[in-house]
């Protein structure tokens, strides 16, 4: 290992370039998928604030929230991630079907994932709302903003796939796809952090 | 402005220093001025020695950017003055890093240690007051001694510690005695603790200093302090209810309050009034001001307060009364045997 | 002998953690010290999980303190390094690289002077002292 | 200077840049530069007015016990002066700026996202409307432009002046964004061949280190006014202690935005400082490395000092001394970029010109302001000082002396440039001389006032305080700085009517936009020029590289690789548009839907984005072989 520091911290190595290519859509999604990252650490920074200066977590008169059906929600949101990978790789190749198979069944898995959110809020609902208390107002705005972010992202592939179908996308011309790809990876990813936050960590 | 020798920057930063004491102490002398830098607190006196220490480095090191800035500007003047290149890199590094750095290390260690100093007061504290913020006055009560509830005036005794707890009804408020101590929040929700302590008697004004709504501007409170002896009278005073012997006039008054709608808003201990909203009467004759510094506590102001608050602080929450001409008077003597 | 692709990687790796180094784990000191320090006083415990409070600071700044000298100490070997390359051969990324790493240097310079100072403050107050 | 060899290809590119002065493409554009202009004009209209609502207010204080203003309506104005001055007036300023000069500055023809440029614009202008008719009609926000709940909460203040403040802020944080998030892309990606990061002119690095900090910073404010408009409308209980909310949480989620938001004022008024000083000293910034050094360091620490401005929350005091020891240190920074500028002046040849004489200006008060800044820093202080009127001088002290001073002095150093005008020497002399004046006098004396116990933010206060010396000398010091402002709009309307045309470069400034026309055309460089070192224009293989180099032709830009600026290739600049137009309009819907409660209207709004959006990123039709099918 320290042949490798000794070679890294030549001068030549550290003013290595990084790997050209980025267009400037991609720094663009990166700056906005960054922003809005920051506005769900800012949410789940308050969640954890009030929570570690509130005595019992969740209050009394609400039980933890129940882990089967959001179990089945993250079985649907996180290898939604891996359609999406396969349309762009097959879309970098110039096979349309896959781009287009592959953003159908993106959609379907993340409709599911709303569809059961749904039906979680319609349960929850008769136990406390979001003008219950903190924990319930703090609940509904955190998975409710991240249910808003699914939706924007199923209506940004549904529109890639009206794109697609229209003929648009090719090896040449498919940088929004790749955008697409980012921000949905995104959304993956803020819904492990939800749900180890809100759903995993008061049971710990 | 631009070409003043260094010279004159220093003996004009003297001359405005002194304009800051002198004003400090001319001021009004029946009560302390409010200042931060006339402090007679323990806590005070500490951050004014603080703010002259700053006060004198930061005139030092403007000093030393006029003097730089000065000699920049008159050097452009000479004949031949041409571009030296070079990237002053030690000199910024010097001026602009190291000096700064001693001098910042310097004043935050200080700073560590006043700041440990206000934490507790010298020694226990030997009496408790709980403080109520309400929108726009203070409700004071004294827990060691039972009944002991005024408004806007808070009474301590000279050299011992009082320990004054911070609790608010409605927004949030600072609790602000400029002379004695350091500001503290009250916030919504949360036990505020702080302490006051002097040696010197006198009486010194205090205000809310956090936005609290349309009249932030008058919620002040007096504070005195007052020799161990006379600060007993006072509480007892205050917690005795009113049972000073009236004439046919003030017994008049005093049926006319118990009758009104003052009764609903406020409280008069020894009486049938028992309101809870506005602040506690038992005291008012003996009180500083009207609505916490709004007007002056004399016959005048507190029939114009009565008939009609919103003229004198519009916007609290007491509404006008519509006391008949004949009734006024008797309420008004009253209302000042309540000592 | 590691690989060219090896190397490249590990110094851009370095590079970075040169001149960002110091940021990050003041922000971890930031969040550590003060985010533990509040919440468990705001919620009245003197521990969190058993572990005094105390402690718990205190590892909040020595750890990133720790990590920051070495950030530092990268960041001053990459710099000398780089401007000595510069002042020889003619490469204008030498440049660029030689004034990231400065100001590397002078960031985790001021990044470990908060730290400190912050940690001097761990000596000054008790944990919950409002 | 940029008289390439090829006229035909020069009026080829006039034609395919150039846009028809008509209405439609008035509201249709998407070049940087008028889109910058219009920033500037917007926000200079918005500083007229909240100055004016100063000027109220200061004559309302002129006196002790005045009747001027009822407490509700200087509450309204105060809100308004500082929530306008700060999110209306400063940033927008400086986006423009930066929206006219960075691509110039950095070679490029445009910025990276022209149709989101002008998008930016409209959702600001539109927020700025709202937030000021509301003024008009008395329902303006009344709780400080820090909102402190439970006062901003329902029960305190039930009318709809939070809601306003709260959505208003919500709507101009998009325009913010996106602005933050154009320029860290043009930076990155389409500076001139050449330009490594050690050759990116100082102004460009305030630029985009000013978006990181939007970046970062606005989602806090985002969250906190989402969560007030939340407990306000639909009875949340994210503040309320009585359902397990906490009050402190506000003022953490607001502060964490509010200290970096000071910073994103400021930092681009340095840059401005580092611009035009070398025009006028003959010779670069000195310790290049040490300043970029302070803008990065200044913009990181400043997300690690917000508590100190909650010192007297009765927090523990070791949380408050993690704070005091960042909001103690970051003077250092600030301590290089002064000390870096006095040496230019004293290595340089120093040419005394308005823009000069309002860096002077500057250099006095921002050094006064820093001084107060670090007493601030200092815990046990604060806590005496702060939320009383010394607090109100340190930050005029910082805010007018360390972003309008600069922002003046930007002003007349770039107005032969944005309008190809020269403004008039003498009559811009009494304007500075009247608001360095003007602005000493009117805060200066607050310092005393504040020492003296009068706290921030009354109405009035009574006679027997001593106040009244201080109050009145402020207000008279209000007048003489109004009267200096004035001569400034005066001086600019007068150059822009009837100035003299001004030359290509009338300054002999080392950056690259001096190496274009007065104004620019609309394709800003015929020639992209390559760059040598970090004073272009004052390289002769970049100005004759300008002269004579190959023209690069068509809607076309180039991107560079982002350290080094290796070319990378050329990509096609969108056409003007319409659609963003739409889609601010749409945004405006939504908002006035949500302020108003016509959700029924806020929905069909939203549907109306969707649809503006949707067609505007729409791909163009292209044949299977142009897009690549296998």
């Amino acid at each position: 290992m320290t042949a490798v520091v000794e070679e890294a911290t030549e001068p030549r190595a550290l003013a290595s370039e990084m790997p050209a290519g980025r267009t400037t859509g991609w720094w663009g999604m990166v700056m906005f998928v960054t922003t809005e990252a920051t506005v769900f650490a800012a949410l789940l920074g308050s969640y954890f604030y009030i929570r570690f200066q509130s005595g019992q977590w969740p209050p009394p008169g609400i039980e933890d929230p129940k882990l089967t059906k959001v179990v089945i929600m993250t079985a649907l949101l996180l290898p939604s991630s891996v359609p999406v990978m396969w349309a762009e790789r097959g879309i970098r190749k110039g096979q349309r079907w896959r781009l287009r198979a592959g953003l159908t069944i993106t959609l379907v898995l993340g409709l599911g994932f709303l569809a059961m959110q749904a039906w979680e809020y319609s349960e929850d609902l008769k136990k406390h709302t979001l003008t219950t208390d903190a924990y319930s107002s703090l609940f509904y705005t955190i998975t409710g903003f991240h249910g808003f972010h699914v939706a924007v992202g199923l209506l940004m592939v549904g529109w890639l796939l009206a794109a697609s179908l229209r003929g648009s996308f090719g090896y040449r011309r498919h940088e929004r796809v790749r955008l697409t790809a980012i921000y949905w990876h995104f959304v993956d990813l803020v819904w492990v952090a939800i749900f180890l936050s809100l759903y995993l960590s008061p049971r710990l | 402005m631009a070409r003043r020798g260094p010279l004159a920057g220093v003996r004009r930063c003297a001359l405005m220093a002194c304009g800051l004491l002198l004003v400090g102490a001319a001021a009004g002398c029946s009560r302390e001025a409010q200042s931060t830098l006339h402090a007679s607190g323990d806590g005070a006196r500490r951050i004014e020695g603080l703010w002259w220490l700053m006060f004198w480095i930061s005139m030092a090191i403007f000093a030393e950017v006029m003097v730089l800035l000065g000699w920049a500007l008159w050097r452009r003047r000479r004949a031949g003055a041409r571009v030296r290149g070079g990237d002053a890199l030690g000199m910024v590094t010097v001026l602009g890093v190291v000096a700064p750095l001693v001098i910042l290390v310097v004043v935050y260690g200080l700073g560590l240690r006043d700041l440990d100093a206000l934490a507790a007061p010298p020694q226990k504290a030997s009496v408790t007051v709980d403080v109520m913020g309400h929108q726009w006055w203070w409700e004071i009560h004294y827990p060691d001694r039972a009944g002991a509830v005024t408004a806007n005036e808070m009474h301590i005794p000279v050299g011992e510690s009082v320990l004054v707890r911070l609790r608010m009804a409605d927004v949030q408020h600072s609790f602000w005695v400029p002379n004695l101590m350091p500001k503290t929040d009250l916030i919504a929700g949360k036990l505020n603790k702080t302490w006051l302590r002097t040696d010197r008697a006198g009486s010194y004004r205090a205000q809310c200093a956090e936005y609290c709504g349309q009249q932030h501007a008058f919620m002040a409170l007096l504070v005195v302090a007052e020799p161990r002896a006379s600060f007993d009278a006072w509480l007892a005073r205050t917690a005795q209810p009113a049972t000073t012997t009236l004439t046919a006039a003030q017994a008049r008054g005093k049926a006319v309050f118990e009758q009104s709608s003052c009764a609903s808003c406020h409280t008069v201990r020894g009486t049938s009034a028992v309101g809870t909203v506005g602040p506690d009467l038992t005291t008012i004759g003996s009180r500083w001001s009207l609505g916490a510094g709004a007007a002056p506590n004399d016959a005048g102001h507190l029939a114009g307060w009565v008939v009609n608050s919103q003229t004198i602080k519009p916007g609290n929450a007491m509404p006008p009364q519509p006391v008949s001409a004949q009734d006024l008077p008797a309420l008004l003597s009253y209302l000042q045997t309540l000592k | 002998m590691p690989t060219d692709q090896q190397v490249r990687k590990t110094g851009g790796l370095l590079f970075w953690f040169a001149v960002l180094g110091g940021a990050l784990s003041w922000a971890v000191h930031l969040f550590v010290a003060w985010g533990v320090d509040e919440t468990t006083c705001g919620g009245g415990h003197t521990d969190v999980a058993g572990i005094p409070l105390r402690g718990v600071v205190a590892a909040g700044v020595v750890l990133p303190a720790l990590v920051t000298a070495a950030a530092l100490l990268v960041a001053w070997r990459g710099w000398r390094r780089a401007s000595a390359a510069k002042r020889s051969g003619d490469d204008p990324r030498m440049e660029r690289t030689g004034m990231l790493l400065l100001v590397g240097l002078g960031a985790d310079a001021l990044f470990l002077a908060i730290i400190l100072a912050g940690g001097a403050a761990v000596l000054v107050f008790a944990p919950c002292q409002r | 200077m940029s008289v390439s060899t090829e006229p035909a290809k020069l009026d080829q590119l006039e034609q395919e840049w150039g846009e028809r002065p008509s209405l439609h493409s008035w509201f249709s554009t998407v070049d940087h530069k008028r889109i910058g202009r219009r920033y500037m004009v917007t926000a200079g209209i918005f500083f007229i007015i909240a100055g004016l609502d100063a000027m109220i207010m200061r004559t309302q204080l002129a006196r002790p016990n005045a009747t001027v203003l009822s407490p509700e309506e200087y509450d309204q104005l105060f809100t308004m002066h500082g929530t306008a001055m700060i999110f209306l007036f400063s940033t927008p300023m400086f986006f423009g700026f930066g929206n006219f000069l960075v691509p110039l500055m950095i070679g490029a023809r445009d910025m990276a996202f022209p149709r989101l440029n002008a998008f930016g614009y409209w959702v600001f202008a539109f927020a700025g409307i709202v937030m000021f008719s509301s003024q008009l009609v008395g329902k303006a926000p009344d709780g400080g432009w820090f909102g402190y709940v439970p006062l901003t909460d329902k029960p305190y203040s039930s009318g709809i002046n939070l809601d306003v403040y709260s959505l208003g802020l919500l709507f101009l944080g998009v325009s913010t964004t996106i602005g933050a998030i154009n320029f860290i892309v043009t930076a990155l990606k389409m500076r001139a061949p050449g330009m490594s990061l050690n050759r990116v002119p100082l102004f460009v690095w305030a630029i985009v280190a000013t978006s990181f900090m939007v970046i970062f910073a606005l989602p806090a404010l985002n969250v906190a006014n989402a969560m007030l408009f939340l407990d306000r409308r639909f009875g949340a209980h994210f503040f309320d202690p009585a359902h397990g909310g906490n009050t402190l949480l506000w003022q953490h989620l607001f502060w964490i935005f509010g200290h970096p938001d000071v910073y994103i004022i400021v930092m681009p008024a340095l840059g401005i400082v580092s611009a035009v000083l070398p025009a006028f000293c003959r010779r670069g910034v000195v310790a290049y490395p040490l300043l970029v050094l302070s803008i990065v360091t200044i913009s990181i620490i400043s997300f690690g000092v917000w508590v100190h401005h909650m010192f007297a929350t009765g927090l523990p005091q070791l949380s408050y001394s993690f704070f005091s020891a960042a909001s103690t240190l970051i003077t250092i920074p600030s301590g290089i970029q002064i000390f870096a500028w006095l040496a230019t002046m004293l290595r340089g040849r120093i040419v005394v010109r308005t823009p000069f004489l309002f860096l002077v200006g500057f250099i006095v008060t921002f050094v006064l302001g820093g001084f107060t800044g670090v007493m601030f820093a200092i815990t046990a202080f604060d806590q005496q000082v702060t939320d009383s009127y010394f607090v109100v001088a340190h930050f005029h002290y910082v805010l007018f002396g360390g972003a309008v001073f600069p922002m003046l002095a930007g002003i007349y150093f770039w107005l032969p440039k944005i309008t190809g005008k020269m403004y008039a020497e003498r009559l811009s002399r009494w304007a500075f001389w009247l608001i360095f004046l003007g602005f000493n006098t009117t805060f200066f004396p607050m310092h005393i006032s504040g020492l003296l116990g009068m706290p921030r933010r009354i109405y009035s206060y009574p006679g027997d305080l001593g106040w009244d010396v201080w109050n009145l000398i402020s207000t008279i010091g209000a007048y003489i700085l109004a009267a200096g402002l004035l001569l400034v709009l005066i001086g600019v309307i007068h150059a822009v009517r009837r100035g003299a045309p001004a030359e290509d470069d009338p300054w002999g400034g080392d950056t690259l936009e001096w190496g274009t026309a007065s104004p620019p055309p609309p394709y800003n460089f015929a020639v992209v020029p390559p760059v040598h070192g970090l004073h272009p224009m004052w390289d002769e293989r970049t100005t004759t590289a300008l002269a004579t180099g190959k023209v690069l032709e068509g809607h076309q830009a180039m991107t560079t690789s982002e350290l080094d600026g290796q070319v990378e290739g050329t990509i096609e600049m969108p056409e003007e548009s319409l659609l963003p137009l739409a889609a601010a309009l749409a945004i405006l819907v939504v908002v006035l839907g949500l302020l108003w409660s016509w959700y029924w209207m806020a929905g069909v709004g939203a549907l109306f984005v969707f649809g503006t959006v949707a067609r505007w990123l729409w791909p163009p039709e292209r044949s299977p072989e142009e897009a690549g099918v296998a």
